[in-house]
């Protein structure tokens, strides 16, 4: 449950039984053959993996230096990579006896995502999210419906994730016996974060070995973006034991990380406990909690998850920040380029590699991690470019 | 372990009442605690308040909302406890989630404590695994580390939680659940079994239930009830004084 | 060019020596092994194919008859089956040393498929559009111009599709020397009812060797939806030498194939002649061509391929009208039961599966074509349930 | 193959008009196909409306939808014919989208227009390969089926339309391009090389320019200018009369 200082447990009394029996419940079908099985069936022939190795020509050839590789999460069943770990932690609750899912979500993506596989598995499933989110994102809302999900506006605080957060623990801790909590990113109280890295793993177990098979060799440099971070410590997990492969995170700097409205936890965070865990957080002197700014919803979090902290202090991997402009124009350069139109939090890391690509040779090689797809992001950034779309 | 927190409650059984700090100003948090002492309370529980407190239910999170708006910070709830001394000795004790007394520094904090006579802290987000970073530190100041159990807490953890502990011991319901007689016997029988500390259950308060519950524990806590009844009502010292006297009647008459 | 008395080249003169060089292109490059090289590694490496052949086992449990398998074309990139066709398509024309594609797009799904591959391929674009339907789709069309598209907003006639299409087609009549006009269905005439059938026929190339191996026979059916019908047509095309297999296309009944409000081509329409080929056509007693209705945009054409007219007169497949009310409880009900949101112009094929396996034993097996996801209809189907979704 | 359309055009080079029937209505058509043949017009092609005229420009499809608006079916439009052989027997043929004539009948449709002296029909859409359904009912009727041939198109192909076609020949340039001398000769000597059918331009007209693709034609058509004429102009017959006198004079006074 640590990595090195960072990780950990800090959360309510009430809550820990419940947790240690689900990382007791983990280590146990980690090692469980059929667990196992039904698990890789359900990622192979649900969530449509393996996802594509994909190698970006006319952008390697553009760039003028390392060729690049896009790593296709966005082909994934839902559109990104958080089906992988929804998967997981379904079945584990399936296997727990659980008969009711319960997640928070911001923008709506985890939500779809755990609605999604409640579904398949025939299981209640309840999302809270902040009354301010399901009405910016009421299309999401009845998605989730739409696959048999109970959504709650959340209509405490500031009624935006955080409140979601605090009401689906609460609602969590009410009913542990028969519901489990699916953990959206890296982050929380142990053991989310090494679940969630466990089960995303799976990006980078097949990109080591497509970059084998189809490179000849391994990757120079895997970049992912960052927000609680798990696309991002699924595509390092199987490079970190590879001391000639760079890792590079690449989180949401908003209008700037010298500026108010950033999200850029790695540069700009310190120390401090949260959600369950000791990790970095923006934060202001006195420890509260600050209000974080991107334009990408899935890296809008004050926090980061506790491994990316370790392997930064470590130096096994660095982390960049990316502004809005940088990762608006990567989002348009991609879909120019290559056809592919992006989540806006993958075009963080399509940034860096614009910036990274041309520094390196041509026999050398980028991996980066597309974690989803943009149709959500289209309005959004037609905003940014202020573009008025008035549909009927 | 010792610590300085007396745990000889004026009365018995206790009467012990949450305030957040700084709801809804510095001025009036210092009257409410006095206003407390004076009508029969035998402790008061100084909430600090934090942006996400993911431990409370929406009353308290409101409460922490209005105090923050309101400027609160930790140094300043210090200030508040240095002038509700200047008028009780009633017992106080603090309660804040772990990043803020992380941020204050550990020793810090305590030593502020130590210095103003707090007698405890309770850290809702930092269960028995990792009170291994605070503890030591809070007991070189004399400083209590007040644990809270579940209802549904395994009779095993709640000891090893009880062997831990100082101070006192907070029994807490599952959430939507109020608390009764039945549903914490049985923790209170396993903790009782290991430690001679006063026990507490966090009661959703009616007087009757306060009662009720009083006849298993050392005393019950009022907590999101007094929150609520600081944030709604006018003439709030009154109401305190009120209700805080009604309840030390009953539970008074509850004992033989 | 024909089949039976159906298909054929019915265009002006000034388009028929493009129409020919496009045959002859199409027919050698069949036969050119570099080129179906190139296409198959697109197909794989770009598309994401060959796409999941996926056991909906518990939606057969549910219906209590056949296994339900789905083939899965939503899974592809651009989400739907439309970028089969598109790649070969403007492979085909880059081969013949076009640098331009243009298309026609009512809905916009062919628009941002063709926008798509021409942004992989480096060629300009044009997309024309009816002005009502860029009205409407603004969202799509920000998306074709994100891909580099030109769209041009057609304000002559009705300002819709086939608006849309005279206007394309005029484009192209005019500048044929160095644009390919890429057909979005399996209509218009001679050769792009063949050339559609052949790059759409890699759905049923796929699937009859799944069957094979992932069920150890041929399915007793496929079905799949009608509009034009190329992912129809793709669907069928390996089994029609399979006399076994039956085939089933479900068109767009609308309010109901006895209203007006239809687009139930093969069950109401009558032979004549359009859009370069001769087919049935919903149409009034002097041969204009019928305003046509479905809350299904891709299915909204007064048409149909002339294959298909062909397969159901021999008998070899069978066609089925389905209403707006049975597709919309269709893509509640697979959402429900599968956690798949599919394309509305999808949920009619899954309608028919909904009444068609309960009649099968269980050692019987359908195949349904999933052609797109149903992500662009989500708005729709709360609208059509009266459900309000007010987004900031 | 022998036809009953004359061919012998009243005036060499020939000036002959597009008028879509039924736009604005039935009586008007009539008047205006009557001023046009007074004007000193050889040929009227009457133009059936039809919903979707991809072969057509913005002018001609709107005129269409007018003429639908106000209901025009192929049926008025023979009507119309017989009203305006009331008046004048100037030749008139039809231009009609090839599902027109599906719909009617190939052989009831060839009947009518034997019965009106409809000398022939241009469908826009039924290019050569496709010829072989439609022309032999028409011919057994004694009507023309003209083809139309680009510019582009090659030598060989214009000569096989050439060889089936009967009535005339309209050579059309690429949409955008206005055609010129230089433009349509190629395929103009293709065509006389194996034809000695007429062959007109047709021509996006100014009187320049149709006086100049007189000379290397037997005759121009004039089609969405005079179709915009109709559309925009509120005296339109007077209109009609001017611009044909217009058009009349200058091919006369260009044909030594």
């Amino acid at each position: 449950g640590r990595y090195g200082d960072f990780g950990g447990q800090y959360v309510p009394e009430l809550l820990m039984p419940e947790l240690q029996r689900l990382d007791q419940a983990f280590q146990h079908y980690q090692q469980d053959p059929e667990f196992q099985a039904e698990l890789t069936d359900l990622l192979s022939n649900y969530a449509n993996r393996p996802s594509l190795l994909y190698h970006a020509k006319r952008m390697s050839a553009d760039l003028g230096g390392a060729q690049v590789y896009f790593k296709r999460e966005d082909l994934n069943h839902t559109g990104a990579h958080k089906i992988n770990n929804v998967l997981g932690q379904a079945l584990l609750a399936k296997r727990m006896g659980k008969k009711r899912l319960i997640a928070e979500t911001g923008a709506g993506q985890h939500g779809v995502a755990t609605a999604t596989v409640a579904a398949l598995f025939g299981m209640a499933c309840d999302i809270y999210m902040g009354k301010m989110d399901t009405d910016r994102q009421a299309l999401n809302v009845y998605r989730m419906e739409l696959l048999g999900a109970t959504v709650h506006p959340v209509t405490a605080g500031s009624m935006v994730l955080k409140d979601a957060i605090n009401a689906a623990l609460q609602a969590w801790t009410a009913r542990a016996d028969d519901t489990a909590y699916i953990m959206g990113s890296a982050t929380g109280p142990h053991p989310f974060p090494v679940m969630v890295r466990t089960y995303q793993s799976v990006i980078s177990q097949e990109s080591r070995q497509q970059s084998l098979d189809q490179l000849g060799h391994l990757p120079t440099a895997v970049v992912a973006c960052v927000g609680g971070g798990s696309n991002a410590i699924g595509s390092f997990a199987n490079y970190i034991d590879d001391p000639t492969v760079q890792l590079i995170g690449c989180e949401a700097a908003g209008k700037g990380s010298a500026t108010p409205l950033t999200a850029a936890t790695m540069t700009c965070g310190r120390p401090g406990i949260f959600h369950g865990m000791k990790s970095l957080f923006l934060q202001d002197d006195a420890g509260q909690i600050a209000p974080v700014y991107s334009i990408s919803a899935g890296l809008d979090y004050p926090g980061v998850g506790p491994e990316h902290v370790q392997l930064a202090k470590t130096g096994r991997a660095q982390y960049v920040a990316i502004t809005d402009d940088e990762a608006v124009a990567a989002f348009e350069y991609i879909a120019k380029v290559e056809g592919i139109i992006c989540a806006i939090e993958s075009a963080h890391a399509v940034a860096y590699v614009q910036k990274l690509a041309p520094t390196m040779r041509p026999d050398q090689s980028i991996i980066c991690t597309l974690s989803g797809r943009g149709d959500k992001d289209v309005a959004a950034i037609a905003k940014y470019r202020g573009v008025t779309l008035n549909e009927d | 372990m010792k610590t300085k927190l007396t745990v000889n409650f004026k009365h018995e059984p206790a009467l012990l009442s949450t305030v957040v700090a700084g709801d809804p100003n510095f001025e009036q948090t210092v009257s409410q605690v006095v206003t407390l002492a004076q009508a029969g309370c035998d402790l008061v529980i100084l909430a600090v308040p934090f942006s996400d407190p993911v431990a409370d239910g929406p009353v308290v999170q409101a409460a922490d909302e209005r105090a923050l708006k309101a400027g609160t910070t930790p140094a300043q709830v210090f200030a508040m406890v240095a002038a509700i001394r200047q008028q009780t000795t009633m017992p106080i004790v603090l309660s804040a989630y772990a990043n803020l007394l992380y941020q204050y520094g550990y020793a810090a904090f305590a030593a502020k404590c130590q210095a103003l006579a707090i007698g405890g802290v309770i850290v809702p987000d930092l269960p028995l695994e990792e009170q291994g970073e605070l503890q030591p530190t809070l007991a070189a100041q004399g400083i209590a580390l007040m644990p809270q159990v579940g209802t549904t807490t395994t009779p095993k953890r709640a000891q090893a939680i009880a062997a831990a502990a100082t101070g006192f011991i907070e029994v807490l319901a599952t959430p939507g659940q109020a608390p009764t007689v039945t549903s914490t016997q049985p923790v209170i029988a396993a903790l009782r079994a290991v430690t001679e500390l006063p026990i507490v259950i966090l009661s959703e308060t009616t007087t009757v239930a306060a009662t009720e519950l009083a006849t298993v524990a050392d005393g019950v806590v009022i907590g999101s009830t007094m929150v609520q009844l600081i944030a709604t009502q006018s003439s709030v010292l009154s109401q305190l004084t009120a209700m805080t006297k009604a309840l030390r009647q009953a539970l008074d008459a509850s004992h033989h």
